[in-house]
């Protein structure tokens, strides 16, 4: 199939449908009328799109884990234990990494080991080989919405057994949930499997069942300079409306300094629903998901609540649709259900008190707005002139050219020339711009901001800063500054 | 200054973290090693083709998404199929799923044929200790 | 002995201080010339004043704990552990509750039982009973400097004990350690007993030996406005200067809307130096500190932590020069020494990772500031007038008029008039002014705040709301807003 | 409308928490008790003169600060001295030096005499439920 952002015919999909569904067994449980028959019978509370609506409505921030273990009960236990004790509002399933390279018989090995040893042996929940049965049991035991979140190049049988599961919201994008997941897929080949994820759920909606969609923001979590995010989110949410998707949320990842954290957000937030505007998709419903410092975490589970908390509160100050919550076991490996929960509690501590509060709107807020808004507008616009106004093939182009650019990403299919630093007040800037469509205004702020922080070090700029900020937050730090 | 020994390092499995991968890259060549660095989502077969290829004088292998102990599994016993027998085997990261007392998981990952084993967070100049210890009895 | 603003004279000093070393056996031991020598030579890098002005210049904020247990050996671990484990800057000793009412032979029979039962019967470390030795003992075991605090009315005694032990930094005041900590005590007596205590103090910094000073910030720690706690530790800032102090920490009680906690400390800093200033102690060194939350904590470990965390950002956005911490056992009990220090933790990595981010002058801020500084001018002068011109007489008179007024305090020389409670952002204002010396402006914004509030939560202004708000932070809001 | 039953309330010890005693105090009040309260810092003898004077249904004791074991010994065999013989005798707050595990502090104070013991945070509808209960038979 030849790329192009444009909304597959019905003939398209059906085409490619059966070799999807035939991947794995499981797929043959899917029967696209029975699935839209079990999704509408489902509670409108216990739907994504209800909930983040509503919660756009009242300016209110959600709460949502990460969660999945390899067992169907255990999982159940884990989710609802999640919304009492971890007092959740949306809930997760996370898919083991297995699944996500549709390794699907690694998976069942992990299965069957987690069951004869008593452990879990995978990272997640194999949704696939649990099957639509299996999927159900899961959706149908908690009262919250529930959400697939995984990291899956190419996530179409997932998706079909997940939605016919009752999953009412699916993350992910051809962009986001390739370049940090995977290394020798191309950008092409997941543009296409995603177009096929998203015309699926555009298939649900034109048959009255809303799913929500959410490109993944914070993309390999590691310094990842806001209006990078920002532009994936934005291009994802335009081909996920091109196939019919109609309610998104877009995302970022929390990067530590508050400024910069709310204008991203905000900017995210106006920016998206330009865009959308722009290109004629005018009924799409827009929500925002800021998650919990996405990066390397402090061993200590104190020092983890202290930068969990940190997160909560540029969610709530950014007000924020949403916030994905660390637990305090984030360094050291996937949190127990308790740990899991505590992290929830600390979370809804300061989203509840912070919930009447907002940062006022001062010059210094706009100027970070104005910067993010420029310089993701400059990434866009060239991926747009580099596919002939096509933006799906313009992303192809794109990261070839290095237009987008993800840092530390483990993908040949991305350029790596960008290096992110702090500046002196802790904010994601850019020490090396690579091959980014910046003005020379844009490069020359750049520029400016590393080099006050190289001067306040008494340091020359180089690749160590980069090194000393990615440990920095593990040793209580935000700007990784010389020791000694 | 090159210390002349070589190593082979790269993230086991179905395993993206890119990060730690390349600051051990950077951290080891610093040091004086010779790398031969594969990068993230490397099979067995990888790795030791890579280490007979190179004679390597040791494999460094990284785990951090939780599925190390299915993917180690038989490592040791293909290098001395491969003729590697008894090439020095390092694991480090987050190399089991959830956080478990430390010496449990060590000693599993001893049976199953490493030198070493490295608990979360280790940081690089502990590893290059270990390594000038058992590579150059420093 | 008649109470006025004035230094006392060493005869008037000399006098009294037979009668305070009487009071019980321990204060035998304490000889001035021998204390000042032992004082001398303590390490530099071991003195409060040092490592507070040098924050000061350095614009950071060091973090302490509470800590106190009745027997020194366990205490003396304690603080090792606080300064190992938690990472505290400075460290504390906090005195028992029968020490503070001077009642020894209580704590006697504490130390006794405690020795018998193997558990701590005292809330606190009795020093006056352990005496100068015992004293120095717990100051020379560890590296940080260390302060005594307490709430004491009657302070002379363990005033002249601790200095002699070994300690650097003093807490309390006239006011602070009278109206949240005593009944039936006057303030006339413990303006008097406070001046003993300054005098004392004064007395070893004519020697050269600087002590640090700290009235009590917090107050009753229950909504009171800032303008309150303000006017409370400028006056006695005011009143420790005559007497000779030299280095002052003024305090605050976080509040928890972010603006106006920041607001409350630019405005103390400002204001104490600015009166200082004007009564003509120019060579008094400030500094300040900022209480973690002082009301009803969560019983919730993990909301606990997201109640310490954001009490640790509005001191690093404040740069208070340090930070009050609290312990995820806040509402327990008298915290273990892990959970003392798992909340110094957690705030070490909120201070760390904010300590190069500041909120922006922008116009809300400053108008927040201005309001606290207008309502502390108004209480201050309104002291000074009826004093005649002499601050601890008009202090006195203050509160016979409820001029000054702690809300909640049990001391019956306290009015009680006034009723705070938060606006509609979370603001601690005022309900009823009661006899605070407002002018009609002033008077008319706090009325439009509170009936802005009303107004959103569709209910008259009223009695609940002031119980809902004092619950509110235990039940994960601020704002006590109606259930349902 | 009062209920007519009679509660004396107050701090014990060197107790100076007033803000709970405040919060009792009004709910008592508007839950039909009538209340004789005594504030912060009470003495085992004021409660009982108190309680004597008003011919008190029950004695309601605060201990916030830790002391509270130390503060209650005796209080009961008081009681019975000053003719309060069978008297309701409730604790409530944080009453014991730091976080011990509920079960054991309720049995050492039920063990001195109280007839009801009550952890920290508990709320005045608990309680005030507890009251009726115990006086009203609801
Ligand atoms: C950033 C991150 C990501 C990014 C990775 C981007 C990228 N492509 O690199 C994204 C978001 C994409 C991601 C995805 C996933 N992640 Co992840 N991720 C992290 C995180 C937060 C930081 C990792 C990091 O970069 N650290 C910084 C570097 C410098 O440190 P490091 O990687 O630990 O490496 C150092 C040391 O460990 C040591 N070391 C490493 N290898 C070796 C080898 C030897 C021999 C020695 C001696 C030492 C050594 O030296 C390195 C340099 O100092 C960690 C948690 C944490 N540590 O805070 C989780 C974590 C590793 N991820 C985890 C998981 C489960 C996943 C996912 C499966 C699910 C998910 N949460 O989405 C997917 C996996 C996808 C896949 N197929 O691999 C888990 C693993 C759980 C476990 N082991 O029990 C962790 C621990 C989080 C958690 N607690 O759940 N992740
Ligand atoms: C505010 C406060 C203060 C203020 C008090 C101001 C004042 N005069 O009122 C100040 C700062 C002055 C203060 C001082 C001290 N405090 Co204090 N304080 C608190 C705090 C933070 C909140 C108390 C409060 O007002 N809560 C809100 C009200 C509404 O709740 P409440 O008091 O718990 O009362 C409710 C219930 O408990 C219940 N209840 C109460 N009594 C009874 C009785 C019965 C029969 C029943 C059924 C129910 C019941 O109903 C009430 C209404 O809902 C608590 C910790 C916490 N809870 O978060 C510590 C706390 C009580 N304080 C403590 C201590 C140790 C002290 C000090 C000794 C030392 C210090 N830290 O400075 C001094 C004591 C001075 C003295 N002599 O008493 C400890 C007690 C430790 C323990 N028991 O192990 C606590 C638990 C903090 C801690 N974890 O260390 N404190």
């Amino acid at each position: 199939m030849q790329l192009a952002n444009k909304k597959w015919t019905l003939e398209e999909f059906s085409q490619l449908r059966k070799e999807v569904l035939a991947a794995w067994p499981t797929g043959a449980q899917v029967d696209l009328d029975e699935a839209l028959a079990y999704q509408k019978a489902i509670a409108p509370e216990k739907r994504f799109v209800n909930k983040l609506n509503e919660a756009v409505k009242n300016r209110v921030t959600l709460i949502q884990p990460r969660a999945g273990v390899p067992l169907i009960a255990e999982h159940i236990a884990l989710l609802k234990h999640l919304e009492t004790e971890g007092e959740a509002d949306l809930l997760p399933t996370t898919i083991d990494s297995y699944t996500r390279l549709n390794r699907y018989s690694d998976a069942e090995r992990g299965i069957k080991e987690s069951q004869a040893t008593g452990k879990a042996m995978l990272n997640g929940f194999p949704a696939v080989n649990h099957g639509v049965e299996g999927c159900r049991q899961v959706t149908s035991a908690v009262t919250a919405p529930v959400q697939i979140r995984h990291g899956t190049p190419d996530a179409r049988l997932l998706c079909e057994i997940s939605l016919a599961g009752g999953f009412t919201s699916f993350e992910g994008g051809g962009i986001s949930y390739n370049i940090p997941y995977a290394k020798n897929v191309s950008i092409e080949h997941t543009l296409l499997t995603w177009q096929y994820v998203d015309r699926l759920v555009g298939l649900y909606e034109e048959n009255g069942v809303s799913i929500n969609r959410e490109p993944f923001g914070p993309l390999t979590g590691t310094l990842v300079p806001p209006s990078i995010s920002n532009a994936v989110a934005i291009i994802e949410a335009l081909l996920a409306a091109e196939q019919g998707v109609r309610n998104i949320t877009v995302g970022y990842g929390q990067l530590g300094n508050l400024l910069q954290d709310v204008a991203a957000i905000r900017a995210l937030d106006k920016q998206t629903r330009e865009y959308l505007e722009r290109f004629g998709y005018k009924d799409c419903e827009v929500s925002t998901v800021l998650h919990q410092w996405m990066g390397g975490f402090p061993q200590d589970e104190a020092k983890a609540f202290g930068v969990i908390c940190w997160g909560s509160a540029a969610a709530a100050l950014s007000k924020a649709t949403k916030v994905i919550v660390k637990s305090p076991h984030e360094a050291m490996g996937v949190p127990t259900k308790e740990a899991n929960a505590a992290g929830l509690r600390a979370t809804r501590q300061l989203i509840s008190m912070l919930a009447d509060q907002q940062l006022s709107d001062d010059p210094a807020l706009e100027a970070e707005i104005q910067i993010i808004l420029d310089e993701t507008r400059c990434i866009v616009e060239k991926t747009l002139e580099l596919g002939d106004g096509d933006i799906a093939v313009g992303t192809v182009r794109a990261f070839e050219a290095g237009v987008i650019d993800v840092p530390f990403a483990p993908s040949r299919f991305n350029a790596g020339k960008i290096l992110p630093a702090r500046d002196d007040q802790g904010a994601v800037r850019l020490l090396d711009v690579g091959k980014l469509p910046f003005d020379e205004r844009l490069k020359a702020f750049h520029k400016d901001k590393i080099a006050q922080r190289a001067r306040h070090e008494k340091r020359e700029v180089s690749f160590q800063m980069v090194i000393d900020d990615i440990y920095a937050i593990s040793k209580s730090r935000l700007v990784g500054r010389p020791r000694g | 200054m090159q210390n002349g020994k070589k190593l082979v390092l790269g993230v086991i499995g179905a395993d993206v973290h890119a990060v730690g991968n390349q600051i051990l890259n950077h951290a080891f060549r610093e040091a004086g090693f010779d790398v031969i660095n594969l990068g993230v989502m490397v099979s067995q077969e990888e790795f030791i083709d890579a280490a007979v290829e190179s004679a390597a004088d040791a494999i460094l292998v990284s785990s951090l998404y939780g599925h190390g102990e299915l993917d180690c599994q038989g490592l040791r016993e293909k290098c001395d199929e491969a003729g590697l027998t008894g090439i020095l085997l390092y694991v480090g990261g987050n190399i089991v799923v959830g956080k478990q007392p430390f010496e449990e998981v060590e000693k599993r990952f001893h049976n199953m044929g490493f030198n070493r084993v490295f608990g979360p967070g280790t940081s690089p100049e502990t590893t290059i200790q270990a390594l000038r210890e058992d590579l150059l009895g420093q």
